[in-house]
């Protein structure tokens, strides 16, 4: 196989006052015409910087140091800047994580797309025309001629990253670079632009270096695997050894740390409930005014069910299936419009707001963002404190129970006396978990708790959440958008869409035997299903299940 | 209907606004000590009990206040502004007399401080850190800390006294009798001096904004994609950065030319600028209720007006408004 | 923070012209204890001509220096005073409405905007006019025409930090709004507020010297304003008369924006993310 | 009783004197500061009015500089033995300047219906008038109800001004449109009102007088800011600055200037005078002795030559020396600190802090302001300015909260009619700036002024205003300041501009410009 791009010896610089001095080095690799390269790495690990250090996109201050990195039969990195733009959008194409921001949000799609031709004095304003809609069309977005007149904000997601795509697209470069392309899509949206990527490097032939961090996807595509930690490439191969074999003990760690699926054991647990939901339902109105009718979103649509004591239930949904306003709802940061919420038998959602705060204790929350779920101006014991002194504990009490929770958590009592920008994310989410704890809930709210984490890190902070399940018999509504990481550690899976619940059962049964369509479509769009079904065929036949 | 029917809302959300002022207004210039009767009488150098009572009387200043109150608002919903008690004149003929030149005054100022503050916040964000960067911030923070009126005087001291290049304050010519092109020449040598000294502050004020906005775009998502599509840097700086960089300008330029037509006071005052902002401090000196008042709901109508045009400008612009709101 | 605030040129220049004006402004009593309305020498002695006056003598034979030194108090006084009283209009009432939302932001936005639409400057002549022109008239009125934007400042950030996690985490720690309103959301505005206050000061100066101009002064109280209202009659032939307060403006209004934007860098993460992988 | 001799004179006579032709033509811009409110001189009788209405309107009588009587529209007249009737002949085919005629029963409507009404100076010297009748056309007779001294200097433009009778009668004169459009019988007629720009005024073709008046056209120009007034000046944008048009400090400045002549004379009539009020009521400035130290403690030498740069005069009490009966012969107060403080020590002033409330009429006035706080705080009198604008200014002060407030006021060539006003008991009325605002009361003064005013033999009176003269400046019931020069500043090629007692408020008729 030819190669169309071959990089040896990469170092990038990074700034004086970084936390470290290169951002990449010593990195070298080959990609092929027709392959596919996946560089993986967790964050920082600089798999980003080199892709922008090929298309001359780094930002101030970050200079490539050394290395080589021949396209086409030139060091692209040696290019003058001229050259260097005739080659980008050419001959060397590149799309990005999110396609809201990376679209201009005042020119119309069509536009942007043509522009690629114009910037490199390609055709005539006809011909660039008819290409653009030829690939509009070619990437499969619906309705080409509308949508080349319609803005970025009135596309999907999905819709803006073919669009992007399509951009890439339009020279015919001999390499894309995709830098992480489908982070920000669901599930279901990923699986089709990954089917595209690959549909398209097929008839056309072009290289592509895939930038990604979730080995499911890169189950899916790679023909190649480079590892990356910390700037270094610790192990490369094709798909199959890095997969299977992985020789570098980075690598076995990421590959361990995946929630491949491996259905747990299931458990015996009391019929109690601690959480009873009826009837809820929950309508957001927008827009409206003095002569325009409100828009109306169902976010919530006549759920109903029940969580008992000790049981962690999964409430599994893409973005907009109302599955967080679900969780809001449970703990009443958003009152429903209909329905009940009974915890203890007591009717959250029809409490005042005086009867409520004294009744918040009873459930809690673990939010997403670690970077936003702490005052940045609280120490972490005032965090853990004020709601058990504001229900009526003595400080003091409240205070040794703050150190021995973070204790439990992993932290030491010492962590009390410190700010949050002191820790990382993956321990600012123990944080955030022991200061439900601290008000010694009957339920726990969990939403996307671990989705902001890197893999290695969403591995530890789940399996502190499964100790603590054994130890405290915590309820748990663990609410997440990735089926893998419900099954972790869920006994029961709820499926949302568009604010109804499709379908509810134990994990073995969603999994095995989903009886919905959607059920079954979303885990069909699970990066990598077959490869971690593999894996999963090969945990039970250690013999887990009874 | 997209763009109509916010704009009757906020025509409607105005006029009551409007009312509002009037009332406001009226409560404070009749709080201030004295009224039209003993400043007219003060200046007529004698004056007895006899003739403020008839001054009082005329001006119907001897009734209750809530009946004077109610008789102003029920006129002003007729848009009847009154009579001037000064000036022997109805309030609109004096305010309609003096708007064309405040807002030649403002308009002209608004327009050379708006483009030349965009160009060289432009040029200055496409030097970021170099010389000729520091250069141009450094000049525009020198003209944002200029008290207005000084910058004024001096411009006068230097460019119509010292130089005698430019009339020093007035409209036009006066008794040239000009008419036509040499009548438009004439007014716009008048203009020059006022309207650079008033553009001079707010360009710089344009400049920061605009070299500040773009520096911001230039570090999102989209302008990347543009480089990464093969543009060059000036194609990039116009289509993409400068597109998205100038809305943010474009809001606050709106606000300050609504403001700009009441705040122009200084400028007209130096200038001999026979503007509504000296109409107005002139009556404020004579407690000339009706002027006053008058003037002010028209200044606060060209806020409006022009707060409004700005989010027609806006809707234009960014497509996503319209559809959002 | 402080690395980065003084890491910045301009900022280090106007925090050392600022504490320079504030040190003159302190030891007035010091360096001129007759005050700055004794009248020490012929009128309009040019400056650098006579020992012991710098900066020459007014059209009554004052001390052009005494009148700056003792005048950069009644500035900086009017410029602080009156910012904070603005903050003190305006950061409750965004506060309010961004973080109560409905009708309480519908109504303290309605009034926001209200004062916004009276065209600002003709509002603090008339005010200073009707309440007769004294330091305390003269920063109500710049204090009421300059809260508008810090109501509308706080509220959107009240907005933009009520939406963090941790404000919901104190709801559910059962803590009242008020206390997650005043303990948890406004603390993290602090730093957008800061910045303004300082551009505010420096504007609230420009804005009192140009009240003093059209001579809505406060005669008791020398300020660099009414020092150049009462010289602009003469400045043909006293030039130095409005020249050094003018400078005097420059260089504080000057230094405070120096200082703000010295203050917007050093706070805005936006621009702290930089340099790191 | 002296009879005043029936005096007339001839134009002619009048102009004989003057050493150059006359050229006719050519335009003058004269700056008026403030905006007139209006230019109808019957109605509105406020300093730019009289300034620029003075061409247009004109009165019976015109006045020299020494505040003799000469011919306006009354070419002759005869005043009785008695002092008791005043005969007036008028001026034979004068015209409106809609082309009416101009006749008696027009001056009797001016005087008897329309002034009454509408002009409060006026109506205090009216109180003397029994009848106005016209005898014929041109023959028009007062007659007063007891001898009233200054009678004869009721006569000039802004304090009788003739207004046109078929235009005003049976209206309302206030709302009456022509206000607009004003009508008079004098050498200009108005052409146009550019509000807050401009007035033009231009030659009146049909002038009762053959040659009058010389220029084409006048321009009265509206520059807000006075230093803008001195650039218009220096950039020759207009030609004549009436006084008080710019500040002081410009005039030295701009009378240095190649061509440019200046005049203080043109004020005799008005003689403004400049003082304190004191409050005699209540607080220190109720005792005489706190008064006198103030007097004692003002530098007023300083203030004229620094503030006013060397214009004007000490006065020596309520009398400008311009005017009539003035007398030099009364207690003085010079600049002597130690006796002020000796005073105070006297009295035992306690430092209460007085309010000093300037007048809201520019730097100037500022200035002087500071100046006089700074010389009373240097013998121990703690002073406040109090600021306030025009309307405040006339609200304190006529509502009588102030401690010591400036004014200056016109005395209008006799102490019968502008001096009096501000010194008797009868005229303590709340509610006016010109009376006794000071609350001053003297009951036997209050007698001798009664009695100087009806007299009508000269020197009897001059003796009577003597004695009042030396005994109220014992009192100091005003701190009297200033007499105020006004110097009008002009380019040297207008001739003629300054001719009466008025100045320039009816002086343009007979000014030229030399080509």
């Amino acid at each position: 196989m030819r190669p169309v791009l071959t990089i040896e010896d990469l170092s990038i610089a990074l700034p004086a006052g970084a936390d470290r001095p290169h951002a990449v080095s010593g990195m070298s690799m080959t990609i092929g015409e027709g392959e596919i390269l996946c560089v993986v790495g967790e964050s920082g690990s600089g798999k980003s910087m080199t892709a922008n250090a090929l298309m001359g996109l780094l930002p101030p201050g970050v200079t490539v140091a050394g290395g080589r990195a021949v396209f086409d039969g030139r060091d692209v990195l040696a290019l003058p800047e001229t050259q260097r733009r005739a080659l980008r959008g050419r001959q060397i194409a590149m799309i990005f994580q999110e396609p809201m921001t990376a679209l201009n949000p005042l020119m119309r799609i069509g536009e942007q797309i043509s522009e690629v031709f114009a910037a490199h004095g390609m055709y005539g304003p006809t011909e660039r025309e008819r290409r653009t809609l030829a690939l509009v069309t070619e990437v499969g977005l619906p309705d080409p001629a509308k949508i080349m007149r319609a803005y970025p904000f009135q596309l999907s997601g999905g819709q803006r990253q073919r669009a992007m795509i399509a951009m890439a697209l339009a020279l015919e470069p001999e390499l894309l670079i995709a830098d992480e392309p489908t982070t920000a899509l669901d599930v279901t949206t990923q699986a089709q632009i990954l089917d595209l990527i690959l549909d398209l490097r097929r008839r056309r032939g072009m290289g592509v270096m895939f930038i990604t961090h979730d080995f499911g996807v890169v189950a899916e595509i790679a023909d190649k695997v480079i590892v990356m930690e910390k700037g270094i490439a610790v192990e490369q191969g094709s798909a199959a050894e890095v997969l299977d074999t992985p020789q570098h003990p980075y690598t076995s760690r990421l590959l361990d740390a995946i929630p491949t699926g491996r259905l747990p054991e299931a458990r015996s647990l009391e019929p109690a409930p601690v959480l009873e939901l009826k009837g809820l339902r929950k309508v957001y109105r927008t827009g409206g005014g003095l002569f325009r009718p409100p828009r109306e979103v169902r976010a919530v649509d006549d759920v109903s069910l029940t969580i008992g004591r000790g049981e962690v239930l999964g409430l599994v949904g893409e973005s907009g299936s109302g599955k967080s306003t679900l969780g809001r709802t449970v703990v009443r940061l958003v009152t429903p419009d209909a329905g009940q919420v009974l915890v203890g038998g007591t009717d959250l959602a029809a409490l005042s707001e005086e009867e409520l705060r004294k009744s918040r204790g009873k459930v809690q929350m673990v939010f997403q963002d670690p970077y936003a779920s702490l005052n940045p101006r609280h120490r972490i014991l005032r965090a853990l404190t004020a709601g058990p002194v504001a229900m009526g504990r003595p400080r003091a009490a409240a205070e040794a129970k703050a150190r021995e929770l973070l204790e439990i958590v992993g932290l030491g009592p010492e962590a009390a006396e410190r700010f949050p920008h002191e820790f990382s994310g993956g321990q600012r989410q123990r944080i955030g978990i022991a200061r439900a704890l601290a008000m010694e809930p009957e339920l726990i709210v969990a939403d996307e708790a671990v989705s902001a984490l890197d893999v290695s890190i969403q591995a530890q902070v789940l399996d502190l959440l499964r100790d603590l399940r054994a130890r405290l018999g915590l309820s748990i509504l663990f609410i997440t958008h990735d089926l893998r990481v419900a099954a972790q550690l869920c006994d029961r899976i709820a499926v949302m869409q568009t604010g109804r619940l499709v379908e509810m059962g134990a994990v073995h049964d969603i999994f095995l035997a989903p009886r919905d369509p959607y059920t079954r479509a979303l885990l069909a769009a699970v990066p990598g299903a077959d490869w971690a079904a593999e894996n999963r065929m090969a945990g039970n036949a250690e013999g887990a299940r009874p | 209907m997209a763009v109509i029917a916010p704009i009757l809302g906020r025509l409607v959300k105005a006029l009551v606004t409007l009312l509002a002022i009037a009332v406001l207004n009226f409560f404070l210039i009749h709080a201030a000590p004295g009224d039209p009767a003993v400043v007219l009488a003060g200046e007529a150098g004698a004056a007895d009990e006899q003739m403020i009572a008839q001054l009082r009387e005329r001006f119907g200043l001897d009734q209750p206040f809530h009946v004077q109150l109610g008789s102003y608002v029920w006129n002003i919903v007729r848009l009847d502004f009154g009579y001037s008690f000064r000036q022997g004149a109805p309030v609109l003929d004096l305010i309609l007399d003096r708007l064309p030149a405040t807002l030649i005054l403002t308009l002209t100022a608004f327009c050379i401080s708006l483009t030349l503050g965009i160009a060289l916040g432009v040029a200055a964000s496409a030097r970021v850190g170099k010389a000729s960067d520091s250069l141009l911030t450094t000049l525009a923070l020198l003209f944002y800390a200029t008290p207005l009126y000084w910058a004024a005087l001096m411009a006068v001291l230097v460019f119509s006294v010292e130089l005698g290049w430019l009339p020093g304050f007035g409209y036009e010519t006066v008794g040239a009798g000009y008419t036509g092109l040499a009548r438009i020449g004439d007014v716009i040598r008048h203009l020059i001096l006022p309207a650079s000294t008033l553009g001079l502050f707010f360009m710089a004020v344009y400049m920061r904004m605009t070299r500040a906005s773009m520096l911001e775009v230039a570090q999102m998502d989209f302008v990347k994609t543009a480089r990464a599509k093969g543009l060059s840097g000036p194609v990039i700086r116009r289509r993409h950065v400068l597109r998205n960089a100038i809305l943010p300008v474009v809001t606050l330029a709106g606000l300050q030319a609504g403001q700009l037509v009441g705040g122009a006071v200084l400028t007209e005052t130096v200038f001999a600028w026979p503007g509504i902002g000296r109409l107005m401090f002139e009556s404020l000196a004579a407690r000339d209720y009706n002027t006053i008042l008058g003037v002010f709901l028209v200044s606060a109508a060209m806020v409006i007006a022009f707060n409004i045009l700005t989010d027609l400008v806006y809707r234009l612009v960014d497509p996503r408004i319209g559809a959002r709101a | 923070m402080i690395r980065r605030f003084a890491s910045n040129k301009g900022a280090v220049i106007g925090v050392l012209i600022l504490l320079a004006v504030i040190a003159l402004a302190v030891s007035a009593d010091l360096l001129f204890p007759r005050g700055p309305w004794a009248m020490v020498q012929r009128p309009f002695l040019v400056p650098f001509s006579t020992d012991g006056l710098p900066l020459g003598t007014d059209t009554l034979g004052r001390d052009v220096a005494a009148g700056l030194v003792h005048g950069a108090r009644v500035s900086l006084l009017v410029g602080l005073v009156s910012t904070l009283v603005a903050l003190m209009i305006g950061v409750p009432l965004g506060a309010v409405a961004g973080f109560y939302g409905g009708w309480a932001d519908e109504g303290a936005m309605r009034f926001t905007e209200f004062f916004q639409t009276i065209p600002n400057f003709a509002l603090a002549i008339v005010l200073v006019a009707i309440l007769e022109p004294t330091l305390g008239s003269i920063t109500l009125a710049i204090a009421i025409v300059s809260w508008p934007p810090v109501a509308r400042l706080v509220r959107a950030e009240v907005m933009a930090v009520k939406r963090r996690d941790y404000v919901d985490a104190a709801r559910l720690a059962g803590l009242s709004k008020f206390r997650i309103l005043t303990g948890e959301v406004l603390p993290n505005t602090v730093s957008p507020i800061i910045v303004m206050a300082s551009l505010m000061v420096a504007t609230a100066i420009l804005l009192e010297s140009s009240l003093s101009f059209l001579g809505l002064g406060d005669p008791n109280a020398m300020s660099w304003g009414y020092m150049i209202g009462a010289a602009r009659t003469v400045i043909r032939s006293a030039w130095w008369l409005s020249f050094f307060p003018g400078v005097a403006i420059l260089l504080t209004v000057l230094a405070l924006n120096l200082i703000g934007e010295g203050l917007s860098d050093a706070l805005n993460p936006h621009l702290s993310r930089k340099g790191t992988a | 009783m002296k009879h005043l001799k029936a005096t007339t004179f001839l134009i002619a006579a009048a102009l004989a004197g003057q050493a150059m032709a006359q050229e006719a033509g050519g335009r003058l811009d004269i700056v008026v500061q403030p905006e007139p409110p209006g230019l109808m001189l019957g109605l509105v009788q406020n300093g730019p009015t009289q300034l620029v209405a003075g061409d247009i309107y004109e009165g019976l009588l015109r006045y020299t500089t020494e505040l003799e009587p000469e011919p306006g529209l009354a070419e002759s007249w005869e005043i009785s033995e008695d002092g008791l009737t005043y005969t007036f002949h008028l001026h034979e085919g004068v015209t409106w300047h809609d082309g009416e005629p101009f006749t008696a029963e027009d001056v009797v409507f001016s005087a008897d219906v329309f002034l009454r009404e509408t002009h409060a100076r006026l109506r205090a010297s009216l109180a003397y008038v029994d009848t106005i009748e016209a005898v014929d056309d041109t023959t028009v007779v007062f007659t007063l109800k007891e001898p009233f001294g200054p009678f004869i200097s009721v006569f000039e433009v802004g304090t009788m001004p003739m207004v046109p009778k078929h235009i005003y009668e049976g209206t309302d004169f206030a709302t009456n449109e022509m206000n607009a459009t004003p009508i008079g019988t004098g050498p200009f007629k108005f052409e146009a009102w550019e509000k807050g720009s401009f007035i033009h005024l231009v030659k009146n073709e049909d002038y009762y007088i053959d040659g009058l008046p010389y220029l084409d056209e006048v321009y009265y120009r509206v520059i807000p800011d006075a230093a803008s007034r001195a650039v218009a000046f220096e950039t020759g944008e207009v030609d004549v600055l009436p006084g008080g048009s710019v500040e002081n400090w410009d005039v030295a400045r701009l009378t240095e200037m190649d061509g440019v002549c200046s005049t203080g004379s043109g004020w005799e009539f008005f003689a403004p005078l400049a003082w304190m009020w004191l409050n005699n009521r209540e607080g220190p400035t109720a005792d005489v002795r706190f008064r006198q130290a103030i007097m004692y403690a003002m530098d007023r030498e300083f203030v004229r030559d620094v503030v006013w740069n060397g214009f004007g005069k000490i006065p020596t009490g309520p009398v400008a020396s311009v005017t009539n009966f003035y007398s030099a012969d009364v207690p003085q107060y010079p600049h002597d600190p130690d006796k002020a403080k000796a005073l105070l020590e006297e009295m035992g002033y306690d430092g209460q802090t007085v309010r000093l409330l300037p007048l809201p009429y520019g730097e100037t006035w500022q200035r002087w302001a500071e100046a006089v706080r700074q010389n009373l705080s240097e013998v121990g009198i703690n002073v406040e300015i109090d600021a306030a604008d025009v309307a405040g200014w006339n609200e304190k002060t006529s509502q009588w909260d102030y401690d010591m407030a400036f004014t200056y006021l016109y005395q209008y060539g006799d102490p019968a009619l502008g001096v009096s006003r501000n010194y008797t008991a009868d005229r303590i009325q709340k509610g006016s700036p010109w009376n006794n605002v000071e609350g001053y009361e003297n009951p036997e003064l209050d007698a001798k002024w009664a009695a100087a005013a009806t007299m009508t033999d000269a020197a009897e009176r001059q003796a009577a205003y003597d004695e009042i003269q030396k005994e109220i400046v014992e009192d100091v019931p005003v701190a009297w300041l200033l007499e105020l020069e006004f110097p009008t500043i002009y380019r040297c090629n207008v001739h003629d501009l300054v001719t009466t007692g008025i100045g320039i408020n009816d002086g343009i008729r007979n000014a030229w410009i030399e080509q």
